[in-house]
């Protein structure tokens, strides 16, 4: 059974999804459960493959029984299992949270929610595992679609947001499809790898379609990842959403997309293509330098929490964004180190941010109003979350960080160190803003020895559904941070490949 | 002349980077909802356009088999080499096809060799049924438009649901209202 | 704006150097292979469905998700009271107003041939154009056609609400259904090929039935979410009263 | 025994001694003596594996242990040597004092939410002690953003309006220098040196970095750790005044300071390397930017009226002592900064014990209102007495010794500006403390300043501020094991 993983990571989702559509509209209760079924299934097979791929390289799983070019393929190799793992486990920890936050918010929709919430990770996990250029577009639509219902069923502004998403989605999507309709044309093939062979074999670095399509796969997937110039639509549109969407968009989506793009410019155009050939990425790392810094600022502003975290994702972006183009071998490393490191990050700062909106029903930063005393768990998994975005020592998050300032300094992009560090300073001002609020209490009292007004006596611990998810990933934050070497190593081997020069 | 004739050569192309521009200016610029969808659709149909144009071959016919031929398979070559012969005569004058012709017809002799060993258990009557490839148009593009026409339909169906809600919550399809109405509202 | 305006020359300027229409893509040997080995490998003529059913077979799985997906979403954002078990089930009862004669009759003769060609569209993707999708669109407009001329609550008694959706669900289980049949039998996810074992005569011919199975299947599911997409968008969720 | 390295997992086990007293302090929590006994029963501990570590060191050898080996060359790893056990001695002993000290005030104030006090406390000691063992810039990286966390809650702990601010102007100074500063170093070291980033007698940087990449090196560094309170960067220690007496008395006279200390003369002698320094004469310039802050600090501390903040300003004058004293290079220069680090942690805590004990007793904090105190209160201003002529420098107290050495290192070092500075400054202190005494036991005690009868403060208190004062003058006559580990450290870092 282990050699039918890879489908299996997508099958369990997807088949679920469909059940829950029609067993969930007569009993309700029954969604949950499945739920959790089906995202543990998916996890174990997520897994599997990843042991299969430490062992014996890349798995190419033929679909339909057809050899790759004729048929579509799943070409597995270290990058896309590690995503898998990551994307699934994510899910999980979401779909154990999810359990007051959907009923709290549209009791009456909950089959459809869970059926959407169920099709929005097939869709994410298709992506990540597919090798073929043309069924990815197919799964992103279908990301797509999923996201855009789960934004809507939010109150009004999330609506008028995720109206904003889909125009704006849609023309990203379209644009990846001209891209690689662009491709097709050259190539003939739409099998990722042979699109890469066929670039090489008939040497089309010169013909300008070529280079028209790559604009038009980067432009449309920087869209989609609400990368600097583009990202006007993401900020409303997580920041109004259900607490459960908003908890599962935050990390998934835009990171899946930031690994679309490493795919892209490594398998299909190659790393020689993109880097040498084009020679423009240093505008790029300064288009990410600028996303870096505009999204810290962005959420300096911010009085709504959530609204604050969405602008750190934007920065969070800039970051991967400017690691790959970085064109040195660390940075990649980083980046791709920073897609797994900052999923769980953000997850456990929404999953917190979620905590605090049921329980408080306040979506202000003066929420967390001396919350030290009353919901300790939550904060210490607040911490953990806020020292790994900021970047201390022991988390995931300052490795990220080590990697992409040493890839910096070692391809000679000084600014992108340099909003590196101004990005991680401002991340801290944010942080201890809240922590300071949770620590003291909104109203600065005088007097010596103040005692907060109890009259938040009510708000206990979030329930155990809610908690749990958050420690869990405070956990996995540290424990990357800690065993990072053997991640690295997987992620090396599959970085060495491509030979980049380390440093122009 | 160069130039008419490129444009000549490849007409569609030039429609679809028009048609593709009008439907882009519409979804960002144009204020009402409702025109913002329509729009999109027109971007979406510029795409297919582009595919479709990519498949179109001279003179080939639609990716489908005559009835003939599919029962031409069983008495092997003669029908074979009759409608090839039938379409050589047509085809002499496109002397510009007639490498590809050539370089096409060799093709189809090697895959079909290839394709014949590995389906030993195959049945024999089908045999190397000979179906030259320049005589159809490439399919691929048209399944790639299906699921294009199909991913345009759900996302309007999606957008016009939303823009519904909009319309029972703020009463006007206008973008700028809406935001007036979410200012005040604030 | 700047940005689409910079994007719109990106468009404009790479025009030139276009491949000609007889261009590259065509002779690579996968359009090729599509050409000259469908009729050996599917017995099926019509190679477009053969590509669309088979060869990129999980492709299309994704197309059926996505429609569904759609409809789930329109449900799921539009309808107010919501779908669940609670929802007093009101009697769908034919409203009293006489419908118009002229209409009536021609609606009467028209559905049931609309009907059946909807069914023979699907039935013969394998041999002219046609299909799964395009059965099944015609179909779902039959029954549109019927909610227009009298009204919702009637094509409602013919298709009650929630069982639409289980008819979109069977339409997906059914498609799953010959993936996951082929997993069992040992071969990767969507290979017909094995069915053989089950399906009556040689691999192509197992090819052949498997493809019209699953055209069946997303007929099921094009129709369902075609009518219950019409119906929540024109009663804005209410699924009472429509146009 | 010959001077090998032993491996051994009692550096690792001292540092997680505290960080395990946690557990016990918060199960206790409702129970006040059981959760004190446990602090003390972690102190002990500490103190004991710390002695248990000294013979071994002091024969020269050095004890070793890998915890974590994070990446190839990147490991988080202990290394006890001289210099590191010197500092422990001294954190951990005191940590004892402290906490009796800290029972007595806390106690008497009734400070609320106590647990959370003590168990962050521990994590505190816990952090230093970690910095002390480090055996490579990583880990002492790790352990000092560590103890700034850990600290946070202690400087704010009475969660009012200034304890916020202060608690603000804390983190923003100590985050930014560290993240703005240090991390940039670090990963620039990181890549220039292909080994491992451990500590060497005589400095791993030698024939990697050119003499401009030196300086800026340098001084991000020296700037980096912004805890050793150098001049652009210390207004952080007076705003954490804030704290509640024992804080401010262990952390701000002992640890906390003493870390950023500690830091940049490992970083001197092992990144570095003495000799390194001399070839790029990076030494003068540090001796400048020392001398300006020790001149500084000390004028304003002549101006400040409150107790606690007189003495911040001369905490920040005495720590540039030690860095001069690094930034001499020589012999004599570097004994004497080592061992002033020792000296002036038992002098200073003394003073900050004191001044918390007047406040309990009295609640009075600024030195105007001190008029005539001796009387009511002998034990304590005599310890005061004490306390201030060891941060002086005269003979009796153990502040003397290390003064001497510096001295003696400036004349070595041919350096006559510093040495003049230095006699300048101990004026300075003069004249900042003797007044505080003076006023307080020859001067008439006028009755409104004070309300009828006041006698010392908490017994524990006393205690503890009478045993620190106490050390002082023991270590003026047996500098002892202070005086050797200084010596020894000297000779390691100096031949190589």
């Amino acid at each position: 059974m282990t050699e039918q993983a890879p489908v299996l990571i997508l099958l369990f989702p997807f088949l679920t999804a469909i059940v829950v559509a029609l067993v969930g509209i007569r009993i309700k209760t029954v969604c949950w459960p499945l739920v959790l079924l089906s995202l543990a299934g998916s996890v174990w097979a997520s897994l599997v493959t990843l042991v299969r791929v430490i062992e014996s390289g890349t798995i190419s799983y033929k679909l339909g029984g057809w050899d790759p070019p004729m048929g579509i393929e799943f070409r597995i190799d270290g990058l896309n299992a590690l995503v898998a793992v990551t994307v699934t486990i994510v899910a999980l920890l979401v779909a154990i949270y999810s359990r007051d936050g959907v009923i709290s918010e549209n009791k009456n929709k909950v089959s459809q929610y869970y059926t959407l919430f169920l099709l929005l990770i097939a869709g994410l996990l298709g992506m990540v595992i597919t090798g073929d250029a043309f069924n990815l577009y197919v799964l992103l639509e279908i990301s797509a679609l999923t996201s855009y219902a789960l934004l809507a069923m939010g109150n009004i502004r999330a609506t008028l947001a995720s109206y904003k998403y889909l125009i704006m989605g849609t023309i990203g999507a379209s644009f990846y499809l001209l891209g690689v309709g662009y491709l097709y044309m050259k190539t003939g093939s739409l099998n990722m790898v042979d699109i890469h062979e066929q670039l090489i074999v008939n040497h089309l670095d010169g013909s300008s379609t070529i280079l028209v399509g790559f604009i038009l796969i980067t432009v449309g997937v920087w869209i989609k990842m609400a990368f600097f110039p583009l990202h006007a639509w993401l900020p409303n549109a997580y920041a109004y959403a259900p607490t459960t969407s908003s908890a599962i968009m935050g990390p998934l989506v835009t990171k899946v997309m930031i690994y679309v793009m490493i795919r892209m410019v490594l398998t299909v155009f190659g790393p020689v293509y993109a880097f040498e050939v084009l020679n423009w990425d240093n505008i790029i790392v300064w288009l990410a330098v600028i996303g870096i810094v505009a999204g810290s600022i962005g959420a300096l502003a911010q009085k709504d929490l959530r609204k604050m975290l969405t602008f750190l994702i934007i920065a969070e972006v800039g970051y991967m964004v400017g690691g790959v183009w970085l064109a040195d071998e660390t940075g990649m490393v980083g980046s791709i180190f920073h897609i797994i490191s900052d999923a769980f990050m953000t997850l456990c700062v929404f999953l917190f941010a979620g905590i605090i909106y049921t329980k408080t029903g306040r979506r202000d930063i003066n929420a967390v109003d001396g919350l030290f005393k009353k919901m300790p768990l939550t904060m210490i998994g607040f911490l953990v979350g806020a020292f790994s975005l900021i970047g201390i020592p022991p988390t995931a998050g300052f490795f990220s960080k080590w990697y992409l300032i040493q890839g910096g300094i070692n391809s000679g992009n000084w600014e992108y160190v340099v909003a590196l560090l101004f990005s991680s300073l401002v991340n801290a001002v944010l942080f201890f803003r809240i922590i300071e609020i949770a620590h003291f209490g909104a109203k600065p009292v005088e007097g010596h020895d103040a005692h907060h007004g109890d009259d938040h006596a009510k708000i206990s611990e979030g329930s155990f559904t809610q908690v749990f998810p958050l420690l869990a990933t405070a956990a996995i934050i540290l424990g990357l941070g800690i065993f990072n070497k053997e991640i690295v190593s997987i992620i090396q081997d599959f970085v060495s490949q491509f030979n980049l020069v380390a440093g122009i | 002349m160069e130039l008419l004739e490129g444009i000549a050569d490849r007409f569609n192309y030039w429609i679809y980077v028009i048609l593709m521009m009008i439907g882009l200016f519409a979804m960002i610029s144009k204020n009402n909802l409702i025109k913002k969808l329509i729009g999109m659709s027109i971007f979406q149909t510029a795409i297919i356009l582009f595919y479709v144009s990519i498949s179109y071959k001279e003179g080939a016919t639609i990716p489908i088999l005559y009835h003939d031929q599919v029962h031409g398979a069983h008495h092997e070559e003669a029908s074979v080499t009759e409608t090839a012969a039938h379409h050589d005569a047509e085809q002499v004058a496109h002397e510009a096809s007639a490498d590809v012709h050539a370089e096409a017809s060799d093709h189809a002799e090697h895959a079909a060799s290839s394709d014949h060993d590995d389906h030993a258990v195959s049945h024999e009557d089908h045999g190397s049924l000979e179906i030259d490839p320049d005589l159809f148009v490439n399919p691929l593009p048209h399944v790639l438009m299906l699921t294009a026409i199909v991913v345009g339909v759900a996302t309007l169906g999606v957008g016009l649901a939303i823009t519904q809600k909009l319309y029972g919550e703020f009463g006007t399809l206008e973008e700028s209202e809406i935001l007036e109405q979410i200012k005040s509202a604030k | 704006m700047i940005i689409t305006g910079l994007l719109l020359l990106q468009a404009e300027k790479d025009f030139p150097d276009w491949g000609d229409t007889s261009s590259p893509a065509n002779s690579y040997r996968l359009s090729q292979h599509y050409i000259t080995q469908t009729l050996h490998e599917t017995t099926v003529p019509n190679m477009v469905t053969a590509v669309l059913a088979d060869y990129r077979g999980y492709d299309t799985m994704f197309e059926t998700v996505v429609i569904f997906t759609a409809g789930i979403a329109i449900i799921g954002i539009l309808s107010v009271i919501g779908t669940g078990g609670n929802r007093e089930q009101f009697e769908p009862k034919l409203s009293e107003k006489k419908p118009d004669l002229i209409i009536d009759t021609t609606c009467r003769l028209i559905i049931p041939i609309i009907q059946v060609f909807a069914l023979y569209v699907v039935a013969h993707g394998h041999h002219s154009p046609g299909g799964g999708f395009q059965g099944g669109v015609i179909f779902g407009a039959s029954f549109i056609l019927l909610a227009l001329a009298r009204n919702l609550q009637t094509a409602q008694a013919w298709v009650p609400e929630n069982r639409i959706l289980n008819l979109a669900g069977i339409g997906i289980f059914i498609y799953a259904g010959f993936g996951v049949a082929a997993l069992f039998l040992g071969g990767n996810f969507l290979d017909y090929g094995v069915l053989t074992k089950i399906l009556p005569g040689g691999v192509e011919d197992a090819r052949s039935h498997s493809m019209l199975g699953v055209e069946i299947g997303v007929a099921f599911t094009v129709t369902a979410i075609m009518f219950s997409i019409y119906s929540s968008l024109a009663s804005n969720g209410t699924m009472k009263e429509g146009i | 025994m010959t001077p090998d390295t032993i491996i051994s997992f009692k550096p690792v086990l001292v540092c997680l001694v505290s960080l395990l007293a946690i557990i016990p302090i918060i199960l206790l929590g409702k129970k006040l003596n059981l959760r004190e006994g446990a602090t003390f029963a972690a102190g002990f501990i500490k103190f004991g594996l710390v002695l248990s570590m000294l013979p071994a060191v002091l024969a020269g050898s050095t004890i070793e242990f890998t915890m974590w080996q994070i990446l190839p060359r990147l490991s988080i790893a202990f290394r006890v040597d001289q210099f590191g056990m010197l500092f422990a001695l001294v954190a951990s002993s005191l940590w004892i004092i402290t906490s009796l000290y800290a029972i007595g005030y806390m106690r008497g104030l009734k400070e609320h939410s106590q647990t959370r006090f003590y168990s962050f406390f521990a994590v505190s000691l816990s952090a230093t002690l970690g910095v002390a063992f480090s055996a490579n810039l990583f880990t002492l990286y790790l352990f000092y953003e560590m103890l700034s966390l850990a600290t946070y809650p202690l400087v704010t702990h009475h969660q009012d309006k200034e304890a916020r601010t202060g608690g603000r102007t804390y983190l923003t100074y100590l985050l930014t220098t560290s993240i703005g500063f240090v991390l940039p170093a670090l990963i620039f070291i990181f890549l220039k040196t292909d080994g491992g980033m451990d500590f060497v007698g005589g400095g791993f940087l030698r024939d990697h970095i050119g003499p401009t990449e030196g300086l800026v090196l340098v001084l991000l560094l020296t700037f980096g750790f912004a805890k050793a309170g150098l001049m652009p960067f210390h207004s952080w220690l007076p705003g954490a005044m804030v704290a509640p007496t024992p804080v401010s008395a262990l952390l701000h006279a002992v640890a906390v300071v003493k870390v950023g200390v500690f830091c940049i003369l490992r970083v001197y002698s092992g990144v570095f390397g003495i000799d390194f320094l001399a070839d790029l004469d990076l030494g003068v310039i540090i001796t400048w930017i020392a001398g300006f802050t020790i001149v500084v600090s000390s004028a304003i501390a002549l101006t400040q009226d409150s107790l606690k903040r007189r003495l911040a300003f001369s905490t920040i004058g005495q720590l540039s002592y030690i860095i001069m004293g690094m930034a001499l290079l020589t012999p004599y220069g570097a004994t004497g900064s080592m061992m002033h680090i020792a000296m002036h942690a038992f002098g200073k805590i003394t003073l900050f014990f004191c001044a918390g004990a007047i406040f309990e007793a009295t609640g009075k904090k600024y030195i105007s209102q001190m008029v005539g105190i001796g009387k009511r209160m002998p034990i304590t201003m005599t310890a005061f007495f004490i306390g201030s002529l060891s941060v002086i420098g005269i003979p009796l107290a153990g502040g003397f010794w290390s003064k001497f050495y510096l001295l003696m290192g400036t004349v070595e070092s041919g350096q006559y500006a510093m040495l003049i500075i230095l006699l300048t400054s101990s004026l300075l202190n003069a004249a900042y403390f003797f007044p505080i005494t003076f006023r307080a036991f020859f001067c008439k005690a006028d009755d409104s300043l004070f309300e009828d009868k006041v006698e010392e403060a908490h017994p524990c208190a006393v205690i503890a501020l009478s045993l620190t004062a106490l050390a002082t003058m023991v270590l003026f006559f047996y500098p002892g094991p202070f005086f050797s580990l200084a010596e020894a450290a000297t000779q390691q870092f100096m031949n190589f």
